[in-house]
């Protein structure tokens, strides 16, 4: 689960991390009388989960009454990488002289939480990372013993952040490990992390990324998801329980395990079609889960064809095949052809299960996917 | 022969009063997997399918004599239930349980540098020597006794590698599957290096996917230290940046690394060729034999 | 520092540890009002730092408004082994069917904490340890990791704890663990656990121990500390600074290192006199603490004679000598004899400036050991 | 020869520009010691005693090729300032600071079971090599070089001990105080052990005193691994149960464990003569030398 800035950096405030004077705002009059109290210059910036918000138009500096209300115009109601803009966060614009970058997140190569700082900031820190790996200090923290003290100060010094900002640097990212920590985050940044003329540091940005295993143990922050700016078929699956994802192209994929889904999407793409999604169904699937997720894929408009691909290991051939039949016995009228690929515990009965008037059976993967191609090839002309 | 498991292997199963244990604790021991002991907290004294229930894994491990335990606990707890058998301590945990939150594995994973006990997992479908145990939840079926190994962070895509294996009576010394989730226990070098030792194994399967870096260093570790043939497959080849694909850690991060490319190329330079489609691999495979 | 049975219940409780309806009274009067707002049984217990309180009278049963009178008067203002009862906890006296025990201490062997619990509650555990030390359960903290919620019910389950309580002692363990490590310290117990008929649990005394060196960043608890139950002397030590303990005989002695202290103290035993206090000054001592020094064994009515040993490191001969001159020429006659021993850094400079007219200068530890019992063996008479 | 710490000993003074740090620096440079930086988070850059200063340990083990540190920073940094030199790492880290919170150190001991730096503290005097180096607060003048080791929980008692040794014209291979904390790096076993490894030294003396086990561990130790004779003292035989005897340590606990008959009567049991006052010790000593 993503936050968003305004969430981010009320959560960082919440717990001492210096943020700029801001207010959420979702309309021209609202963003008007919140420019007003905070004073020009101000940033207007769209509020949803994009990256490169700026380049795309997404945030704007207004330095007058007409600016913001230009700006307020101008990004909300805009659709942003396919986001609808709803919200806006009006922010006193910071004075800096120089942009630092801080953020903790898991090393998956190291099975350990990284710290990292860097005194490159306020542009992409993955480019930094490529173009100039040394520019950006990472210190490993020992995930029972937290980060030491220590640890911040090395990685401040490490990275040349200069002595007399030293410590509020190093506290900064104390904090943000602690956050990281006790609020089971799978990233924390602040990008940047401005320096005012005055040595000053304050957040001009907020990312917190949270581990949506763990919500259940978060429930403040499990709270604050947001599920209207999701996409539709997106969240649908949310609610169904699936692993999901929208891709753009015209070949509906259902399957029961993530390798096995994502090699069906391969094999797609191999035999010449393009996946019009990711949708795993998991392990031990029973008929209603088979109906929702024949509902998804047939919801999405984009689809022409459907592969089912079902390896039975819990997962049982004919349970699912009773499902197919189930869910697609209630269409008057088939909406798009489904080719059916059964293996694994109790395939053989499947097979014989279904219902071949609804549904093509193939015995292969291989042979599945060709067929599926070839409809969705047929039913796009 | 066989790596880390056999007829032999005495074991634990926590979790085994709640739905999935108790289901696959039967399937195990029907397969024929030597299971001596439960433990649920709580439900010490009970039986479950005729055996005995402890509360605490220490308490089976010490009266039954265990030396593996596999794991059916709910996310929530499922790493506490791991430290437990790591202290036990036990010479083989196999978690199952999918949706443990990276920071308890995290943790996790540094008592596992401390300990000699072996991880499999977590979200993984377990380990099978055919005709002689299985630890987790693969299907028995589909398996044959044989010479190859397999290694996958995947699991219904491991059964159709498999499938297509034994459907041409190529059998399998063992299968690990070592799960989909950022931080696991074993990984594909443990794997190889389980391999590489045992002289029954004649060829190896491995089976990756998009999301970090073990592929490519599996790959390395392959070139350097590995005479038996390798053929591998990357699921994923498809998948957009910055989305998961399913498993937690199968992502291609923004920056573009852990894509499906960037493992295809490590592994046909360490010499290893990757099927397009799984029957590919068991071509390869064929070829090795 | 120890807290109090009733701040230790109020910290167990605010963590949700159940503790009995108690109330803290300081006259008959609030003896009885307390009393009768609980309602009858009640326990009537003094908030002294003794052991062992109720064999030594400081615990009464009162089943009426008479009898808690009666013990009110017999415990308030009573000398409970050396200590004035000040203030009372009238607590609602449990009816139990069982006494368990739990708690969390260092060992110092390990270097780590330990957990214990045991069906043998209510009664000393040291002496559990020492009868039947299978009798109580004991797991080891990694205090990196802190306590896994497995231990917690390990140690509940290797006790022997029935079943159907396991999860709540388990769960009050945990807890106590918790606060163990959140508070720094050094010991936490509750014994007995008490066990209802009802299965309930609940905790019919509790200590808690802070280790002092972390009070500095445990300030609620800090506060807490009330000197008015402390000995004089010792509490003047306190404000001092100085590492004191009073014991029973009559020579003074003081010295700088706690090893030096202790063997001068040995000394005097091995030579036939009895130590009145052990009173380290520390390292790198100035002329004032030295002054200090003496002002606390002079106001010790029993001394009857006072050896000043040090030997110098940090701490400077001449320095001191300097200091015990200063101290006593403000006296018009020393209140006591004091014999010098100063050895190591300057020690040479040091005992030539030592004024002999107010002091005996011995030059090694056995010498001055044996003087110094001489002149108390001599006062005493 | 020598235990430990000699003049090729680099050193970093952790705490150089504080009161003690600077003195106790300059105290060590003028007996000899190799004092090649001090670490001082945010006076990077300065000198002290002509010595540079850097900001993290890390910094000043690089650039000064550093092994060794002395902490004399206050005991609410110091458990940061020990993990901070054990990471860097250096090989022998040396904490004089006194108060250290108790479980500051438990989680240090913790790490000291992972790395392979040596501790000696925390609230000690520190280690000398008579003529060659001094890691600590000991004053220099007292000690002579000679055959004879010296491990003691106290500091200034070590001083008296000492003294009696060198009067008589006895002098030392290397003294090292391990400081009087319930939990401490070094342990007497792990002090004797290299005494007893070492050519030079000719006998031991072992000052302990009440609190603990260690001294009755040690006893242990000699009676079975040691051929160097040891001559030993226990301060705190006349010390009331259940109170502490300025030291963190020295306190005999309710149940009478750690008191100072049963101390030397485990020392007596493993041959160690145990001196009634500290001149007796250096009577044993000259016995055996």
């Amino acid at each position: 689960m993503r936050l968003h800035e305004y969430q981010a950096k009320s959560v960082f405030a919440d717990a001492g991390i210096p943020t700029p004077d801001a207010t959420l705002a979702s309309s021209v009059e609202e963003v008007v009388e919140a420019a007003e109290e905070i004073g020009y210059p101000v940033a207007v910036k769209a509020q949803v989960h994009v990256g490169g918000r700026g380049k795309a138009g997404g945030i704007k500096l207004a330095e007058s009454r007409d600016e913001a209300e230009e700006a307020a115009e101008s990004i909300i109601g805009m659709d942003l990488k396919g986001y609808h803009v709803d919200r806006v966060l009006v922010e006193e614009a910071v004075d800096f002289k120089n942009e630092l970058y801080v953020g903790v997140t898991m090393d998956r190569g190291e099975g350990k939480p990284v710290a990292m700082v860097s005194t490159k900031g306020g542009v992409n820190i993955e480019e930094v990372a490529e173009e100039d790996p040394d520019a950006i200090a990472r210190e490993h923290i020992d995930p029972a013993f937290g980060m030491h003290p220590y640890q911040a100060r090395k990685a401040v010094y490490d990275a040349g952040v200069p002595r007399e900002l030293a410590r509020d640097v190093a506290s900064v990212l104390q904090t943000m490990y602690q956050l990281w920590d006790d609020r089971d985050a799978s990233e924390v940044e602040i990008n940047p992390l401005m320096v005012t003329e005055d040595d000053e540091i304050i957040a001009a940005d907020a990312v917190m990324n949270i581990d949506d295993d763990a919500l259940f143990r978060q429930q403040e922050l499990a709270e604050m998801e947001e599920e209207t700016f999701e996409d539709d078929l997106e969240r649908k699956a949310g609610e169904y329980g699936f692993d999901y994802v929208r891709l753009s192209g015209n070949v509906g994929i259902i399957g029961n395990g993530a390798g096995l889904v994502m090699t069906t999407l391969d094999l797609v793409d191999y035999y010449g079609g393009e996946p019009a999604n990711f949708l795993d169904i998991g392990g031990g699937a029973k008929a209603e889960r088979v109906a929702n997720a024949l509902d998804m894929v047939f919801s999405d408009e984009n689809v022409d064809a459907v592969v089912f691909n079902i390896f039975g290991g819990i997962t049982r051939g004919d349970e699912v095949a009773k499902g197919i039949n189930n869910a697609l016995e209630q269409f008057d009228e088939i909406p798009k052809p489904v080719v059916v690929r059964l293996a694994g515990t109790n395939a053989e009965e499947g097979r014989e299960i279904l219902n071949d008037e609804l549904v093509t059976v193939e015995e292969t993967l291989e042979d599945a996917v060709q067929r599926t191609v070839e409809y969705s090839e047929e039913e796009a002309q | 022969m066989s790596v880390l498991v056999d007829s032999d292997t005495r074991v634990v199963v926590q979790g085994i009063t709640g739905g999935e244990g108790k289901f696959h604790a039967e399937q195990m021991m029907d397969y024929g997997t030597n299971v001596v002991a439960g433990a649920v907290p709580g439900k010490g004294g009970q039986e479950v399918n005729g055996v005995p229930v402890y509360d605490t894994v220490h308490e089976a491990a010490r009266e039954e004599d265990a030396d593996a335990s596999v794991v059916f606990v709910p996310p929530a707890f499922a790493g506490d239930a791991v430290f437990e058998a790591l202290d036990a301590p036990l010479d083989l945990v196999v978690a199952i349980t999918e949706g443990i939150p990276t920071q308890d594995m995290a943790k996790v994973n540094k008592r596992l540098s401390e300990v000699d006990t072996r991880l499999i997992g977590p979200n993984c479908p377990g380990i099978i020597t055919p005709g002689e145990a299985k630890l987790g939840i693969l299907p028995g079926n589909i398996f044959e006794s044989g010479d190859v190994g397999l290694v996958s962070r995947s699991g219904t895509l491991t059964y159709q590698v498999v499938d297509n294996l034994t459907s041409r009576g190529i059998g399998q010394t063992t299968a690990i599957g070592i799960g989909g989730d950022p931080i696991i226990g074993t990984d594909f070098i443990d794997a190889l290096e389980l391999f590489e030792a045992d002289p029954d194994t004649k060829a190896v399967v491995m089976c990756g996917e998009i999301g970090g870096e073990d592929e490519e260093e599996a790959a390395r570790y392959i070139a350097e230290n590995m005479d038996t043939p390798v053929a591998g497959f990357i699921a994923g080849r498809t998948a957009p940046p910055g989305k998961r694909m399913g498993h937690a850690g199968a992502i291609v991060s923004g920056s573009g690394t852990g894509t499906a490319e960037s493992k295809i190329n490590a592994l046909n330079d360490a010499g290893v060729p990757v099927g397009d489609t799984p029957n590919e691999v068991a071509d390869h495979i064929e070829d090795f034999l």
